[in-house]
């Protein structure tokens, strides 16, 4: 098995409070990775740290063995690392499609194109519209992204994810605040991508019976630091995971 | 206005044989009776509009005086257009274009600022149009950016320079200059220094603070370390440091003030200064003619006050204009003008003034005075001590 | 048994948008009344609308029996109303315990009582007193969300997905805090954790497209697959 | 649909620009022609300023700097050679070029951080510019300023007014298409949420100062324009007001549109001339200033988002609206 | 020394003086986040109503709460009809507080005339005393004892109360605070009024300090106190008072030493906190 992501000694510290605190792990390429941990374990920051919005204070971080620590987040996307947000984080004021489309055009490296109009790329709108229509979000495609009910920002997000089309997808608690109907739906998309199985994927998720279903492997951080690793049985069967973040719950497999 | 001197009238028969030779009857028919126009561009509001509505108030007295109440020269009504620059250079052009195309005016007269004035000069040469300048003081209105039509009834910057140095200025005597830092004060301190020293005074330390300060303290101690005799103040803004150098004990170092007298809400800041010599451009009971006392009385019976620092500057300019048209009778053709105006004199409240041939810039008395306590007037008043004659205030020519 | 709260045939207009088409059901005292529906079906917006966010412009919102359609969302508040908005509604900018301190509507020591509970019951907060609301985690202001209302004596709490983010073990603590709450307070939910919701729900409203279109006790939509199915999909 | 859309737009903005084109061929009234040139240039201005407020959130509060860049370099260069088209035309390659430089180093100085910032540094920077202009009064003249020629083509009113309204038309359509390609549209986004932009792989400074330049270049080219007009410049083309003046233009026309600058400036400008001559008319206009103030006042209350862009809103929820009703109906039937 | 000593003691009074001038706009720019450029107007007012009492009652501190009053009451005008419908949008609060700046200056035109005003410091105040060769002016001691007064109490006020934490609050989310039961219009009302009251008593304070008060003196000075609150930190009230404090020094300092840069040593000093201290001197409240 290959790795394509990996850290090592991986610490931010905010003042006093270290965040994450050395971490070092490798995420398997094209593999389902999930990570777990109680609130405030450190979980965002990773994925901060791997995709760029924060810088370490300490260790590295290697993309396919190439050292990436000091890299903008900008860099980062382009060399293959896509990112959803956990607090909803798109563009208010332009609509949903546009907001897809923008992705779609940094994908294609349309950057510095000023004097087209930008509705001669044809293809991108197209594009971000199947998008839209995978996420269920087709209706809203004209919509002003503000307008939108927060499950469909979230939905909105994966869009954006996805278009960028990036070998590495990091999900932040993707389906947080979804319907219990249309769950399903993004789930299917999610699958769908794991299936094809030339993306790798990490995912933060509170939703166990999500994690089981899905992952190859699961990290557990607890306080920053990284508390197991294993697959999902595994760490079902964890008991410090079970009494400092499942508590009583997920006792058996309840739905 | 009858007591022109002889040159003038030498000018005036000049005048007609000239139009005898260019002599065209129906013109002359046609305008007389058609009103002659003349554009007054003033700040009416903003900063200066206290200015511009002293200048606006002298200039419609000044036509009443010229035409006994008639409003008619030669048989030709007057009209005048005020036009409000703002303050503004941008605007000052703008109405001044409107003036001259919509209103068709045949002179201009103006303006409170020399930046507003400047950037309408070159219009008066373009539509060849007279214009006086009044009561701007930038010494390049009558010098780099001069132009042939461009006459000025103000006095310019030097001519305050030379004033108040010779209100001062003698051998022996260390001055100390204190001046807002931008061209106004830096071109007065310029003139004053080289006309105090021509009258044998020292220039110790020249001092130049943000003309927005609140703060002149620091100016101040500079200035009391140079030991001067005199401090001589040339300030514009609407901020003033007197409260500051009365509270820094200046007179009682020994170190005397002077400044130009300023208008009368401006004399009310300056109360600590009580005895100071000075100079200025005009207070009402300075000039003693009989134009300055018809201009008080009716301007006391017009506006229930006494004319103010820019007031007779607006008359001086409607009365140089009349002199002017008189001479002429009642023709407006600009060549004409101006070689009726160049060395013409002509009485305003202020006395007789003369347009130097060279750079046009009238030639005229300022006064040296003291600030005095009068009783019922609660600022203090400008008390003569010399008149300050034109030769002696005659500026260097710039053009 | 009285309703406390009670919403009728509510319309309301956002800008141009109409979003909630004739909304209406009742809260009855001490009871938890869940709102479900499909994103986008309308449940923040009637949250919003008994709150005064959004005030309707048609229908009525009576609570106690008296009617607050129209009140300034502070007055409503003041009457006993609280609310944990679905986007947290944290200051960014304030410490957490600034942002306790500003929802305490009275400083008495009853008030500390309940402060002392709640962190009790969210350690985490207590660990992060002094940092500002915006460096939180995700779960961590969810808590700090749930705890601001907790901290006024509220008759009635509207709370908009609390489980949202937060940790089986925290969302454990949540439920059972709602639970002991019950006595005083009268709960409205609106919660997409079906498991939560069926946990601790005394009463549902199947709110789609603006629209209630379905009601019910919670313990019939546990039973009833058929109905699970159709209106949530889910067996 | 959309590029539909977009050609009728372009027509509209022809037709009416080629009705300006034509006014100076049949109506030849000097005042009016200066008027709507100065509505011009400073519809250049505040279109400039437009593009960093409205479409890159970047507010500036020095932005007269560039525009007094423009104005002095024209002058200066002109003044100290000769007016001719030749150094008219140095002039204001001159001035675009320290434009451009200055606001390059401003962008890079402060728009890696919060956007006041870089209001801030401007209001300094174009502080320091008069500072400058005031005390290198050999040059410049100070603050009394300094008249010049201008080369004898742009004399006559209608090549002026001409040359203002071509050089507004150019710049117009190069910015609208800026605004509309895929790099503007970036731009757009930054404003609306700078951070998600460089995660979905587009590195902000780029756009950030790019956008900066050019808007310092076009203000610059105001500049040049402005001096044209007056042949006069002093230090008040550095001074805060110029600034407001832009922002007042483009806050009032709508921001963020583009066009609505161009309103703004035409609208502040015709409202000013003839405000300003009512306080001849009665003395009760003695302060019509007031006025003035309560157009301000009044355009807030009733066109919020500025004339185009309450225009445009109001446009949208009509349309809104008939779909929503529509729908209604369908669903009713 | 002694020159240092009396360069310090005008600088800090000048200072302090700027920073009453600030303290309002420190409310309600930075706190309140309102880009109020009528400010300037409301200082103006506060300047010329104090002096018309002054010469009317010949009290000095009866015509300073004439100012403060004129400032309450334009103050709750200018936020009911002016500043309420456009919180939050500093877009529309330009252009509106811009227009309302010009209707207040020309207003004042209107009422008090177009010119300029003398105003001298009450008799006890008037003149200076010489401490070994220091001249200290009686007027600025006062001034530096107004400030400290001023700067005292509101610091105590923000501190104690939780106004400040409700303003802030509310700025971040107006929705959610009401949704606390807070009547955040009355608040924001109330504040604004004060920063109004504040900025028309450092109006009148300024008045006998120049001698002279003009219509046009609101905008000049409106923009050294936004340059105050930013450098300072937004909305930290101790952060205006250093920063204002440093400006009264540097221009002090600056004008005996270099004053050939005395015109842009407010530029320079806001220049450079931006390049070493971008945040501004102090961050957030108190
Ligand atoms: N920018 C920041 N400044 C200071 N502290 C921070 C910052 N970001 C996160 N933290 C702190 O770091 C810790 C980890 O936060 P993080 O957001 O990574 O948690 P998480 O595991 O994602 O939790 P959750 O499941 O609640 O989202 C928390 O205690 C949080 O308060
Ligand atoms: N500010 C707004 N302007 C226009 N439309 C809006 C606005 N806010 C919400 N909507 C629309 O109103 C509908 C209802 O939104 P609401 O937020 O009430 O849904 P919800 O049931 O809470 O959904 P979710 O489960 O996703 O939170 C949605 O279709 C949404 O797009
Ligand atoms: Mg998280
Ligand atoms: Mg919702």
């Amino acid at each position: 098995m290959s790795f394509i992501l990996e850290t090592k000694e991986l610490t931010i510290a905010f003042g006093g409070h270290v965040a994450v605190d050395h971490i070092s792990v490798r995420i398997p390429e094209k593999q389902f990775t999930s990570v777990i941990g109680p609130n405030g374990a450190g979980k965002t920051t990773f994925f901060n740290l791997l995709s760029g919005q924060l810088q370490p204070t300490e260790g590295e971080i290697f993309l396919r063995g190439e050292p990436i620590t000091k890299l903008r987040p900008t860099k980062r996307t382009r060399k293959g690392i896509g990112r959803s947000f956990q607090m909803t984080n798109v563009f208010p004021n332009l609509t949903v499609l546009e907001n897809v489309r923008l992705a779609v055009q940094s994908r294609n490296r349309v950057r510095f194109q000023m004097f087209r109009h930008f509705s001669s790329y044809k293809e991108f709108e197209r594009e971000a519209m199947e998008l839209l229509e995978q996420v269920l979000l087709r209706e809203k495609a004209h919509s002003l992204a503000s307008n939108l009910a927060h499950g469909e920002k979230r939905k909105l997000e994966i869009a954006m994810l996805l278009a960028l089309e990036t070998d590495i997808l990091l999900l932040d608690e993707p389906t947080a605040g979804m319907s219990i109907e249309e769950v399903p739906a993004i789930l299917d998309v999610i699958r769908s991508i794991k299936e094809r199985g030339d993306r790798t994927i990490v995912l933060i998720e509170h939703k166990m019976d999500m994690i089981l279903d899905l992952s190859d492997q699961v990290l557990v951080l607890f306080h920053g630091e990284l508390l197991a690793e294993g697959s999902p049985e595994e760490i079902m069967q964890n008991t410090t995971v079970q009494s400092a973040y499942l508590g009583g719950l997920y006792d058996g497999s309840s739905a | 206005a009858a007591c022109s001197s002889d040159d003038a009238s030498s000018e005036g028969t000049e005048d007609e044989t000239e139009t005898g030779e260019t002599t065209d009857g129906s013109e002359e028919e046609a305008t007389s009776g058609e009103p002659i126009k003349i554009g007054v561009l003033a700040s009416l509001s903003g900063a200066l509009e206290s200015y511009g509505k002293q200048t606006k108030q002298g200039f419609e007295l000044g036509i009443e005086y010229a035409t006994d109440g008639t409003n008619e020269i030669e048989g030709r009504p007057i009209e005048v257009v005020y036009a409000d620059t703002e303050t503004d250079p941008k605007v000052a052009r703008q109405k001044a274009i409107g003036l001259l195309e919509d209103d068709k005016v045949d002179f201009l007269v103006g303006s409170s600022s020399s930046g507003d004035t400047l950037a309408v000069l070159p219009l008066a040469e373009e539509y060849k149009k007279i214009m006086v300048v009044e009561p701007a003081v930038a010494d390049s209105i009558t010098g780099k950016d001069w132009n042939k039509y461009v006459f000025r009834t103000a006095r310019n910057s030097s001519q305050d320079a030379v004033a108040g140095a010779a209100a001062i200025a003698k051998d022996g005597v260390k001055i100390a200059t204190l001046a807002p830092d931008y061209s106004f004060g830096r071109d007065g301190v310029a003139a004053f220094t080289k006309a105090a020293k021509d009258l044998g005074a020292e220039i110790v330390h020249e001092e130049y603070a943000d003309p927005t300060a609140t703060d002149f303290t620091a100016n101040i101690q500079k200035i009391i370390q140079s030991e001067p005799d005199y401090l001589f103040v040339i300030w514009a803004g609407a901020n003033s440091p007197w409260n500051q150098i009365s509270d820094m004990k200046l007179q009682e170092k020994g170190i005397k003030i002077s400044t130009g007298a300023p208008d009368i809400a401006a004399l009310s800041t300056m109360k600590e200064l009580v005895g100071m010599e000075g100079f200025t451009v005009y207070y009402h009971t300075l000039p003693d003619n009989e134009i300055n006392d018809w201009l008080v009385e009716k301007h006391q019976e017009k506006y229930d006050a006494v004319p103010d620092l820019f007031t007779p500057g607006g008359m001086s300019a409607a009365l140089s204009i009349t002199e002017a048209l008189k001479k002429t009778g009642g023709k407006v053709d600009a060549d004409e003008l101006i070689t009726t105006m160049e060395g013409m004199s002509f009485e305003t409240p202020k006395g007789t003034m003369t347009f130097r041939e060279e750079d046009h810039q009238a030639l005229q008395s300022l006064y040296k005075i003291r600030l005095e306590e009068q009783e019922g007037v609660d600022y203090p008043v400008p008390v003569l001590e010399r008149v300050l004659t034109p030769e002696e205030t005659a500026p260097p020519i710039q053009n | 048994m009285e309703a406390l709260l009670s919403v009728k045939g509510i319309e309301t207009y956002i800008d141009q948008f109409h979003i909630l088409h004739d909304i209406g059901f009742e809260v009855p005292k001490g009871e938890v009344t869940v709102l479900l529906g499909r994103n986008g079906a309308g449940k923040t917006t009637t949250l919003r609308t008994i709150m005064g966010l959004n005030p309707a412009s048609q229908g009525q919102v009576t609570f106690k029996g008296e009617e607050i359609t129209k009140l300034p969302p502070y007055q409503i508040a003041r009457k006993g109303i609280g609310y944990v908005p679905e986007d947290q509604g944290i200051f960014a900018g304030l410490t957490v315990g600034e942002n306790m301190k500003v929802s305490m509507q009275k400083e008495d020591d009853a008030t500390l009582e309940r402060m002392e509970w709640v962190l009790e019951l969210f350690p985490d907060l207590k660990k992060f007193w002094k940092k500002p609301g915006g460096q939180l985690s995700g779960g961590q202001k969810q808590m700090l969300s749930i705890a601001r209302a907790y901290m006024n004596e509220n008759e009635l709490l509207l709370i908009d997905e609390p489980s949202k983010g937060l940790a089986p073990i925290i969302v454990e603590k949540v439920m059972e805090s709602i639970q002991q709450m019950k006595e005083k307070t009268t709960i409205v939910l609106v919660e997409q954790n079906f498991m939560m919701a069926s946990k601790i729900g005394d009463r549902f409203y199947i709110l789609d497209d603006g629209q209630t279109v379905h009601q019910g006790r919670m313990n019939e939509l546990n039973e009833n697959e058929g109905l699970r199915k159709k209106y949530l999909g889910i067996a | 649909m959309r590029p539909l859309k977009w050609e009728r737009s372009t027509g509209i903005y022809l037709l009416v620009f080629s009705f300006f084109l034509l006014v100076p061929f049949f109506y030849d009234n000097r005042t009016i022609l200066f008027l709507m040139t100065q509505i011009f240039i400073f519809g250049i201005f505040a279109m400039s300023y437009d593009l960093l407020l409205g479409f890159t959130g970047i507010v500036s509060f020095g932005h007269a700097m560039f525009f007094g860049i423009g104005a002095y370099s024209v002058s200066v260069i002109i003044d100290r050679n000769e007016p001719t088209m030749g150094y008219l035309l140095l002039g204001t390659i001159v001035g675009i070029v320290i434009a451009g430089v200055v606001s390059l180093l401003a962008g890079l100085l402060t728009l890696r951080l919060k956007s006041h910032f870089y209001a801030m540094l401007t209001l300094a920077l174009a502080g320091l510019f008069l500072v400058l202009a005031e005390k290198w009064r050999g040059v410049t003249g100070g603050n009394d300023g300094f008249t010049m020629q201008i080369p004898e083509f742009f004399k006559d009113r209608g090549h002026l007014y001409l040359t203002c309204l071509v050089s507004l038309i150019v710049l117009f359509f190069l910015v609208r298409r800026f605004t509309q390609s895929p790099t503007g549209r970036v731009v757009m986004a930054i404003r609306e949420n700078e951070q998600r932009v460089e995660s979905i792989g587009f590195s902000i400074m780029f756009y950030k100062v790019a956008v900066s330049v050019i808007s310092g270049i076009v203000a610059s080219i105001a500049g040049v324009l402005y001096i044209l007009s007056l042949r006069f410049v002093d230090t008040s083309v550095f001074a805060t007001d110029v600034t407001l003046d832009a922002l007042l233009m483009t806050i009032i026309g709508g921001v963020g549109t583009l066009v609505g600058p161009l309103i703004g400036a035409g609208l502040i400008e015709v409202a000013h001339h003839y405000l300003s001559e009512l306080a001849s008319v009665h003395w009760i206009f003695e302060r019509w200033l007031i006025l003035f103030g309560i157009v301000y006042i009044l355009a807030v209350i009733f066109f919020p988002r500025g004339i185009v862009g309450s225009l445009q809103y109001m446009w949208a929820k009509r349309s809104a609206k008939k779909k929503s009703s529509s729908k209604e109906k369908d669903l009713a039937s | 020394m002694d020159l240092l000593l009396s360069l310090t003691v005008n600088g800090l009074a000048t200072g302090m003086l700027i920073f009453l001038l600030a303290a309002g706009l420190t409310l309600i720019f930075g706190l309140m986040d309102v880009l109020n450029f009528a400010h300037g107007g409301l200082f103006a007012w506060g300047a010329y109503s104090g002096v018309w009492v002054y010469d009317l009652t010949g009290n000095f501190f009866v015509a300073i709460i004439g100012a403060i009053v004129t400032g309450l009451l334009l103050g709750l005008l200018t936020e009911y009809l002016i500043i309420r419908p456009v919180y939050g949008n500093h877009v529309q609060q330009i252009l509106i507080t811009l227009g309302f700046m010009i209707v207040l200056s020309e207003m004042l035109k209107v009422v008090f005339g177009p010119d300029q005003k003398a105003a001298q410091p009450p008799a006890f105040m008037d003149g200076s005393f010489m401490v070994g060769d220091v001249i200290l002016i009686k007027y600025r001691l006062f001034i530096i004892l107004v400030g400290a007064l001023v700067y005292a109490i509101t610091f105590y006020i923000l501190r104690k109360t939780k106004i400040g934490l409700i303003v802030r609050a509310g700025v971040m989310d107006k929705e959610m605070v009401q949704s606390l039961g807070i009547n955040i219009r009355l608040v924001f009302m109330l504040v604004f009024m004060v920063g109004s009251a504040l900025a028309a008593l450092g109006g009148v304070l300024l008045a006998p300090y120049s001698g002279v008060i003009y219509a046009e003196m609101g905008m000049e000075f409106a923009i050294l106190a936004f340059i105050v609150v930013v450098i300072g930190g937004m909305g930290s009230f101790t952060g205006s008072l250093f920063a204002a404090i440093l400006v009264g020094l540097a221009q002090s300092f600056m004008a005996y030493y270099y004053s050939d840069l005395s015109l842009a040593v407010n530029m320079l000093l806001m220049v450079s906190v931006l390049v070493f201290r971008p945040q501004g001197l102090f961050t957030g409240k108190g």
